[in-house]
């Protein structure tokens, strides 16, 4: 054995333990909750949730004592990288999935569900996010979006015995699956233009050529398709709607998140590390994509009666705004990508508590109409506070979070010095005027109308959920009011590139 | 521009006392009501108390200099600072903000409006309060925004939540309208960031002091115009701006009374400020370009206002078209471009914030009595309440233009001043826009007399002759009217007043642009 | 090389897989038309790997090929459940949600 | 003296004018005149605060307020009286410095047309003077300065005296560079003026203790004198034209509230407003003119009344400008005085209590516009291009005012409406006398005016309020043997507005006519031009006036009492809710009666304050004392004007046409119609319609009487009848129609056209838009929802699709 060892010249490539600690540690408590399904069966569900909070929060140690350290990582020949960016989003990932858990806590505990493998495919699929967070070839990423895409499938179809529900997972997986096959042929064609995986080859080869080729501009564009589909841009975003009206709340919250974020986080890892040097396709690509996307997105948010769906469609317009930055990232690529990272963090923050406040409400309405909403503030004062601070940040009204990360958006566009630039910043505010009529009409019916049937009993919110309330609160108004933005903006894939 | 910095903590805590005092009554359960409405009145009494200080503390031999000033880091990664001064320009607006609160949360001492929750309300008053003074004090455009945007929300609510039949409606309206306009204004104020450059560090700035000094030297008169075009937007949606001002009579219409005096007297405030403060002074060759065009829209907003006016049978929409017209001067003034007329501007917004404040406070005592504002159902007001109807007619005149009254130097000034104004703008076409403007006062005094014979003069109609519910002014009322009835008479008398402060200030911010070669003219 | 010919027959597979997926209301067919195309990326991979003398490629298929597997078997699980549910995997008749 | 002389007349000097006619050192009532308009200011404050809890309702403060003030007038009169004929004291810097130098040429202008050889001049120069007040020094006046410089040696120039009008003023504000002052201008002008309202104001006041008497709001009229008086103080005392601005709107709100005050109903309510926004359409004259004239003349920095007139005066302000700007304030004066076509605010504003109408609407208010004019005088000179006969707007709309409305006051059967356009008559005599340059007359018309017309108004009050209503045909009649005292006020009121000898209306409306420049036939030449027009339009204007006023008397005071049989239902006599006496009427008492006395005395007396020159019966010292005293003549603010020569052929001509008219409607009511009256035993107010009187005639058996003065017959039954009938209907027509209508369709469009702005434009143009773009977002939206079927396949197409088309579109087009 040693001998055949010996014989290959096969050497094996130099393990940074530290830099792969977070996700080495989730992957440890992952499998130590299903040893503890396997091995205690329904004794072990009091302390699943338990234990993947403590998974998350123990993940959350390497990542800050790797950003205290502040070296720059590199593994596998450049195809696992740690450095500011990634640790910021490994963070974000893990804390988004901090809240899910919250947020999952009661919801999951009360339904009669599987809590076990719940936990453990929600830590899987955040290890899938945590490791996209540093991935930094095509291999890595296509096996991190699986990792992280293939237990959100099943967390979708969790209430197994919901139609809904298995529509929302059938939905769902066909098209990520669909989705994977077209950026799969299309990382092929870039694998075969470049002849490399690792993004920063592919970058340098691409670079090198004068006029994109067809097969470049096809494969970029199918790449790209993929990551649009899991960002849920438009034309891809089909699935979202009916995915998030029929998943468990919880896991619509994780999907509109962290799954999303993922996606932004592959995507920028590709466009900044592996086609920087193509932006003469990229930009206007993700120009389309980002001008349709948080138009029509905010266009059928309008019509929507169904809290969840419209939080859909307004995700599909966030999207759109995230990916405006995108569009001028050859001009400045660190305002943009800084643009992109605090739009994710602060949008992570306000969507989560969205969806917290729609469950606390949910717990007594059973609904997600509109419509039930109505007199919200005549009997859940605070919730209505809540979920006004989260709906108006989503907004972009100051001094709320989300104005924050529009800020930045527009700034970046604004800082390209170009036409095109300009031209979508104005979408991005006349978009923003549109969006805030279906955000202000939730606020109106919550403040400004009778409660339904005059009912004003209590809601009932246990704590798990005030605590996600309160933290997302927190956060959203924290960035609204330029108190944490901190180093997110240092962040630079460029140097990574080495371009 | 130098800049005195005596007392950093002071800005700091005139703008935020009333936050802290909202977060303060956030810890007291809802029903407690006596307890939020004296904290509530105890907090803008504090910031009253802090904004007198500010008065006793300002240098008035330097006016035109910032005061108070600080610079603080604040978010880096953009390059927005935590700037905040304080010139002759915002001076006399602080000093209506800080005025008028009180008098507000002394009048809701007895007029919590339906669905009630007095401590909601209070509460989104105070920020108002804090989001209003921060406009005025910020020396930094992200600062500024930020703060400019604060008001929104409480404003949308105190609508959406204790507004009259359609407050859905019209507070969607003001929301979307003015988020429009905010959302181009922040695009322009981009703009004006990357294409500037701050002399001394080499970077860009939102230093509204740096921008100033600029006067945006360096920047191509296409991009100019545009630029000035956003912000025209963003600010005349807030003033409001014909054609930008349908939002105005049915948020005020609808909303509360303590919401349209407070929207009256400082939150339109906000718009004018912007143009002087911000586009004015940062970008003189395109407000130069563009001041016929703002001229244009003052007059137009004057006369259109006035006419509609005229078409209202609803009293409160009868005084919220007036402001379009009244805020048509100020805009005339400022379109000018010469610190007289800008100085007149000045004098207007505080003159309009006072009367129409005021009139709107008569207004929401009517509907109290009568139950109604429908111009043709009331009548003889003077004959059941007495002094209310007097102090209407007084109101009424003073809004006309009155001389003797704060009205007067709002507009004449600003009409003077369209004879002549900067050079480099077409004379000619301010002349006309002068007589144009002039005629806008006959119509003020057509509607606003026929308001006023209407509804306080005549018999008392049969429906109303005999309710006992028609009392007039309480107490509480006079306690909250009296300071307006009085600055108005006193500012009437002695503009010099507000004027002594507001000159050097407007001389310095226009100085700026002479470098850059815009001319003053009459100074 | 005979490049071309591999890339051509790719791409037709991956015409035949998409066309199979649009058009197939059965779910299991929709499967299979799924492994049409992740083949056809596979025959991509493996070509332009041979092209370059570059592992990666092989490396890269063999990544897919794993993955794929999984994923059907979630697919599976999901018509399953679907079947369970609805004694049916036609899958146009799943649209609850809509809009 | 001779340097001063040269200082004060700056056309001599040589070199930019530093100097004007302008000094801040004099009597202290002179420099503190500010104290006057502070009286009833305060009275005013004292009296809305305090009033209700005092013993007489705040009617204590206005009078003593009032009264103080009149003293404090009297002796700044008396100190003006002084100062005009012994200055000595410093001439102010000139507030014009600055401003480009005075025109070369201009010494010619200003004296290029002087026909002032008045033989007077040279004579006057004795220590009487015709009020009265005593200066201890002979001199010239500056006109004759002027005169006798250019004359070069008549003896007079060294010792002459300039004109020094007396200014004191101080900062109000500061804005934009342009410093604001407020300030007092003493001089001739305004000193008279002061006179003039203090005196009319306290009569007023002490009458009114009795006529609003009861009034529920008594304390509130009398602020509102008080305010008034205040107000109109401040605006003549202005020394810069923004202060008279603000006095002006002033008064016009007071007029408003005063005017309203019974706005109980709406007809009242309806005038006042009507007064106000007539008022406020010459505003935008004012505005208008004031501004041009601040930046024209001013040169953009001050508003001093003295430094513009100075400016213009010296040729400094181009044409274009001052004709703009005299256009401009000719709309001020045409609404504020009541001038053609826009008086039509002044008859409705009889709806006010009569005291108020004897003050404002006849005495003081509506003479601002008058005043002003006079004041900035070389706005209009030059503007206007008065001296030169040329035909100008101000001459020609008072000309016409005067006769279109003396026409009017012929077919009013209110009395007050008599009155008020008798007013808007002799405010167009006093625009006609200004627009011709016969700038003294116009002063001095509207100074005696005061007096008798404040008698009549006040005496119709008290006809009025022992009968309680203003009605002569219905509820008068009689009048003489009720009310002999006020009978016979008020007969001196009427014969001294005809304009009878030696009454006050005489002196003043032939020195107008005499102004006209007359024509050469009378000996009447040499004013600033010739305007023969203007002159008979005066002519007619005084028969007219002689012959209204007859019947007035007529109707009010004789024939048979025809009030009495029917109760005070009438709307008019509000001050009387509570009197419940229905008998006979009876005389006012003393409050009342007493200001018709003092007032009676001055439309007896006060004309001689101006004897023209040439009147010999008196000495030639007590001559043009008016003129002396008044007219800033040879101050470097004001114009050159000459001065027509008075001719006794004209005084006698224009008497007789008076009494012509006086004569004819004499015959017409006390013989024809108070004969038939008798004869038939009815109460007849007026014969039936001339022209198809006949039979009427022939049965009362005056068929005799017909057939021998068939020439009376033609002249009542055509001139006579058809002036009072068809002519005067005819311009009543049109003032009701045509002018009054233009005035209620300009309203009424205005707020048609703004409901129709605000339905179409607003609510449909704009809304719409906004409203229509929320509604295709919306329909969009709905659309666009469709996109999701809930078919995985159709998204699943849709993704395929959107892939291969965006690489379609790609590549295809960066292949380009």
């Amino acid at each position: 054995m040693s001998a055949l060892l010996a014989a290959s010249d096969f050497v094996r490539p130099p393990i940074d333990w530290h830099a792969a600690a977070p996700e080495l540690t989730l992957l440890a408590f992952g499998a130590l909750l299903t040893m503890m399904d396997i091995g205690w069966l329904e004794r072990g569900r009091k302390a699943s949730s338990v234990l993947a909070s403590l998974a998350l929060l123990a993940t959350m140690v390497p990542i800050i004592t790797l950003a205290a350290d502040g070296n720059d990582r590199t593994m596998f020949g450049g195809a696992f990288v740690v450095d500011n960016y990634s640790l910021i989003m490994k963070a974000m990932f893990v804390l988004a999935g901090y809240v899910v858990v919250l947020l999952s806590t009661n919801y999951i505990a009360e339904g009669d569900y599987w809590e076990n493998e719940y936990y453990g495919l929600l830590l899987s699929s955040i290890l899938g996010m945590v490791l996209m967070a540093s991935a930094r070839d095509l291999i890595t990423i296509f096996v991190a979006l699986e990792l992280l895409s293939i237990p959100a499938y099943m967390l979708a179809t969790w209430r197994k015995r919901d139609l809904k529900s298995n529509e929302a997972g059938m939905k769902y997986y066909l098209m990520g699956v669909f989705a994977s096959a077209v950026m799969l042929y299309g990382m092929s064609l870039l694998y075969g233009s470049s002849g490399s995986t690792l993004l920063a080859d592919i970058n340098v080869a691409l670079s090198a050529a004068g006029d994109p080729s067809s097969v470049v501009v096809l494969g970029i564009i199918f790449v790209t398709v993929g990551f649009a589909f899991k960002v849920s841009a438009f034309p891809f975003h089909t699935w979202a709607p009916d995915t998030y009206e029929g998943a468990p709340t919880p896991v619509t919250a994780f999907l509109s998140v962290a799954s999303k974020a993922a996606g932004f986080v592959a995507l920028m890892n590709i466009v900044f590390v592996g086609l920087l040097g193509r932006d003469d396709v990229v930009e206007p690509l993700m120009w389309v994509l980002a001008a349709a996307s948080m138009t029509v997105g905010n266009l059928i948010a309008l019509r929507q009666t169904n809290i969840v769906r419209m939080l859909a469609y307004s995700g599909v317009a966030q999207a759109g705004y995230m990916l405006a930055p995108l569009a001028v990232y050859g001009d400045v690529p660190e305002t943009a990508l800084g643009a992109v990272v605090t739009y994710l963090v602060i949008y992570a923050a306000m969507n989560l508590g969205a969806f917290a406040v729609i469950m606390a409400v949910a717990r007594k309405t059973r609904s997600a109409e509109i419509s039930d909403y109505r007199g919200l503030f005549h009997y859940a004062p605070g919730l209505t506070v809540a979920m006004t601070i989260f709906l108006f940040s989503l907004a972009g009204i100051p001094p709320l979070g989300g104005w924050f990360a529009k800020f930045r958006v527009v700034e970046a566009l604004i800082d390209a010095n170009n036409a095109s630039g300009v031209v979508l910043g104005i979408f991005v505010a006349v978009n923003s005027v549109i969006a805030l009529y279906y955000y202000a009409r939730i606020g109106l019916a919550m403040w400004g109308e009778e409660a339904p049937d005059g009912d004003l009993s209590k809601v009932d919110v246990p704590v798990s959920l005030v605590a996600a309330i309160g933290i997302t609160a927190i956060v959203t108004i924290a960035f609204g009011l330029g108190l944490v933005v901190g180093d997110f903006t240092d962040v630079s894939l460029v140097a990574a590139s080495g371009g | 521009m130098e800049t005195i910095a005596d007392l950093d903590w002071l800005l700091t805590a005139l703008v935020f006392a009333p936050l802290a005092g909202a977060l303060v009554m956030a810890l007291f359960p809802q029903d407690e009501e006596e307890l939020h409405k004296r904290l509530a009145l105890l907090t803008s009494l504090v910031t009253l108390g802090l904004g007198v200080f500010l008065f006793v503390e300002f240098d008035y031999d330097n006016a035109g200099r910032l005061q108070q000033f600080v610079d603080w880091d604040w978010i880096e990664v953009i390059g927005a600072g935590y700037t905040m001064g304080v010139d002759g320009m915002s001076l006399p607006l602080i000093g209506l903000t800080v005025l008028v609160m009180p008098l507000v949360f002394i009048y809701s001492w007895d007029h919590i409006p339906k669905p009630g929750n007095a401590k909601a309300f209070l509460m989104l008053m105070l920020i108002l309060e804090t989001g209003m003074i921060g406009t005025f004090v910020a020396q930094d455009l992200i600062l500024f925004f930020v703060f400019f945007e604060v008001v929104l929300l409480p404003m949308f609510f105190m609508i959406a939540v204790w507004g009259g039949e359609d407050r859905r409606y019209a507070s969607l309206k003001f929301f979307l309208y003015t988020l429009f306009g905010s959302a181009l204004m922040l695009l322009s104020f981009l703009a004006l960031f990357f294409l500037t450059t701050d002399p001394a560090t080499g970077e860009h700035t939102f230093n509204m002091l740096v921008l100033s000094e600029s006067a945006g030297d360096g920047i191509v008169r296409s991009t100019q115009l545009i630029i000035f075009g956003g912000m025209f937007i963003g600010f005349g949606v807030k003033v409001p701006m014909f054609p930008f001002h349908t939002w105005l009579p049915d948020a005020h219409t609808q909303a509360p009374t303590q919401g349209s005096v407070i929207l009256a007297a400082v939150l339109l405030k906000l718009g004018t400020y912007g143009f002087i403060r911000i586009a004015i002074p940062m970008l003189p060759e395109a407000a130069e370009a563009w001041a016929p065009w703002i001229g244009l829209f003052a007059v137009i907003g004057i006369i259109y206002g006035a006419l509609g006016c005229l078409a209202q049978t609803d009293m409160k929409r009868l005084i919220a078209f007036s402001s379009v017209a009244h805020m048509g001067f100020v805009m005339l003034g400022i379109a000018t471009l010469t610190d007289f007329g800008i100085n007149a501007a000045i004098f207007g917004m505080v003159a309009h914030g006072l009367i129409t404040g005021m009139l709107f406070f008569i207004a929401g005592s009517v509907k109290e009595r009568y139950h109604t504002l429908e111009i043709d159902r009331l009548g003889g007001m003077l004959v059941q309440a007495p002094k209310l109807g007097w102090i209407l007619g007084f109101c009424a005149m003073a809004s006309l233009g009155l001389p003797g009254l704060a009205g007067f130097w709002g507009e004449f000034p600003a009409i003077l001043s369209a004879y002549n104004p900067a050079a480099g703008i077409p004379e000619e076409t301010f002349r006309g826009y002068m007589v144009v403007a002039a005629i806008g006062t006959v119509l003020a005094a057509g509607y606003l007399l026929w308001l006023l014979q209407r509804t306080a003069m005549g018999e008392p109609s049969e429906e109303f002759a005999n309710d006992p519910e028609i009392t007039d002014v309480s107490t509480i009322e006079w306690i909250a009217w009296t300071p307006f009835l009085f600055l108005i008479v006193l500012f009437g008398v002695a503009p010099g007043l507000i004027f002594e402060v507001t000159d050097p200030a407007v001389v310095e911010s226009l100085n700026n642009c002479i470098q850059v070669g815009c001319e003053v003219a009459g100074g | 090389m005979l490049l071309n010919q591999f890339l051509l027959l790719a791409a037709a597979l991956f015409c035949i897989g998409v066309y199979g997926v649009l058009v197939r209301k059965n779910g299991m067919l929709v499967l299979m038309s799924v492994e049409l195309i992740l083949n056809a990326v596979n025959i991509n991979l493996v070509a332009f790997g041979a092209l370059t003398d570059d592992v990666g490629g092989e490396v890269f298929a063999l990544f897919t090929i794993a993955v794929a597997a999984a994923e059907v078997g979630i697919g599976l699980a999901i018509v399953l459940l679907m079947y369970r549910n609805r004694r049916s995997i036609d899958l146009s008749e799943a649209d609850l949600m809509k809009g | 003296m001779n340097a001063l002389l040269a200082a004060a007349l700056p056309v001599f000097t040589e070199g930019p004018s530093e100097v004007s006619s302008v000094t801040r050192e004099a009597n202290w009532f002179l420099e503190n005149a500010f104290i006057i308009p502070l009286l009833p200011a305060i009275s005013f404050l004292l009296i809305l605060f305090f009033g209700k809890r005092m013993p007489k309702k705040g009617a204590e403060f206005g009078i003593a307020a009032v009264g103080i003030a009149f003293v404090l007038a009297l002796i700044t009169g008396a100190a003006w009286l002084d100062h005009r004929d012994n200055f000595d004291g410093q001439l102010s810097e000139s507030p014009a410095t600055g401003i480009e130098p005075a025109h070369d040429d201009h010494a010619d202008d200003g004296h290029a047309d002087d026909g002032h050889e008045d033989e007077g001049h040279e004579d006057e120069g004795e220590d009487e003077h015709a009020i009265g007040v005593v200066a201890d020094d002979g001199s010239t006046s500056s006109d004759e300065v002027a005169l006798a410089v250019e004359a070069e040696g008549d003896g007079h120039g060294e010792e002459g005296h300039a004109y020094v009008a007396v200014q004191n003023s101080t900062q109000w504000l500061q804005s934009g560079g342009i410093e604001f002052s407020a300030g007092t201008l003493v001089d001739g002008l305004s000193v008279m003026m002061l006179f003039v309202v203090t005196l009319i104001s306290l009569l007023v006041h002490i009458y009114s203790t009795d006529y609003v008497s009861g009034d529920r709001r008594y304390t509130h009229f009398f602020a509102f004198l008080s305010l008034f008086t205040a107000s109109m103080l401040f605006f003549v005392l202005s020394d810069n034209i923004l202060q008279m601005i603000v006095g002006w709107e002033l008064v016009g709100v007071c007029s408003f509230a005063l005017i309203g005050h019974w706005w109980e109903e709406k007809p009242n309510s309806d005038a006042a407003l009507k007064a106000f926004l007539t008022n406020r359409v010459g505003d935008v004259g004012l505005l208008v003119g004031m501004i041009t004239l601040f930046f024209a003349a001013g040169g953009g920095q001050t508003f001093d009344t003295l430094s513009i007139t100075n400016t213009i005066n010296q040729g400094g302000v181009s044409h274009t400008a001052l004709v703009v700007a005299a256009a401009a304030l000719m709309a001020a004066v045409m609404s504020k005085s009541g001038q053609f076509i826009l008086h039509t605010w002044l008859p409705d504003a009889m709806a006010g209590p009569t005291p108020v109408s004897a003050l404002i609407h006849a005495a003081t208010m509506v003479v601002a516009g008058i005043y002003m004019v006079a004041r900035l005088y070389p706005v209009f000179w030059e503007g206007m291009q008065i001296p030169g006969s040329s035909i100008n707007l101000l001459a020609t709309v008072g000309a016409v005012t005067l006769v279109g409305a003396g026409l009017l006051a012929f077919v009013q059967t209110d009395i007050k409406k008599v009155l008020a356009y008798s007013t808007v008559s002799q405010l167009g005599y006093m625009a006609m006398a200004l627009g011709v340059g016969a700038w003294t007359a116009a002063v001095f018309h509207l100074f005696t005016h005061a007096f008798f017309k404040a008698n009549l108004f006040l005496g119709s009050g008290s006809v009025a309020h022992a009968v309680h209503s203003f009605d002569m045909k219905k509820d008068m009649g009689g009048m003489r043997t009720f009310m002999p005292q006020t009978y016979k006020t008020f007969i001196i009121g009427s014969v001294a507005l005809a304009g009878v000898f030696p009454l006050a209306g005489f002196w003043s409306k032939d020195e107008i006519l005499v102004g006209t420049g007359g024509w050469g036939i009378f000996g009447g030449t040499g004013g600033p031009g010739s305007y023969t027009f203007h002159l008979t339009m005066g002519m007619i204007g005084a028969a007219l006036t002689a012959a209204y006023m007859t019947r007035c008397v007529y109707l009010t005071f004789h024939g048979e009492y025809r009030g009495g049989d029917h109760g005070h239902d009438d709307d008019h006599a509000h001050a009387h809710d509570d009197a419940a006496h229905h008998g006979d009427p009876h005389e006012s008492g003393p409050r009342i009666l007493y200001p018709l006395y003092i007032l009676s005395g001055f439309s007896i007396l006060i004309g001689l304050v101006n004897l023209p020159p040439g009147f010999q019966l008196v000495p030639e010292s007590w001559q043009e004392r008016f003129l002396h005293f008044i007219e800033p003549a040879g101050a470097s603010y004001f114009p050159a004007v000459g001065h027509a020569t008075p001719s006794w052929s004209l005084a006698i001509i224009s008497s007789l046409i008076a009494f012509g008219g006086a004569g004819l409607a004499y015959w017409y009511y006390f013989v024809k119609v108070d004969g038939l009256a008798r004869s038939t035993g009815q109460k007849l107010t007026e014969l039936p319609n001339g022209l198809v009187t006949t039979n009427a005639w022939a049965r009362a058996g005056h068929k005799v009487l017909v057939e021998k003065y068939y020439l009376d017959h033609l002249y009542t039954g055509i001139i006579a009848g058809a002036t009072k009938g068809p002519i005067a209907r005819a311009a009543n027509w049109t003032n009701t129609h045509l002018i009054d209508g233009v005035v209620n369709t300009a309203g009424e469009t205005a707020v048609r056209t703004g409901r129709q702005v605000y339905d179409k434009i607003d609510q449909g143009l704009i809304e719409g838009f906004i409203n229509g773009s929320g509604r295709v977002s919306d329909a969009t939206g709905q659309e666009l929802r469709r996109i999701n079927s809930g078919k995985v396949q159709n998204y699943a197409a849709i993704l395929f699709a959107g892939a291969a088309i965006l690489a379609g579109a790609f590549i295809v087009i960066l292949a380009l």
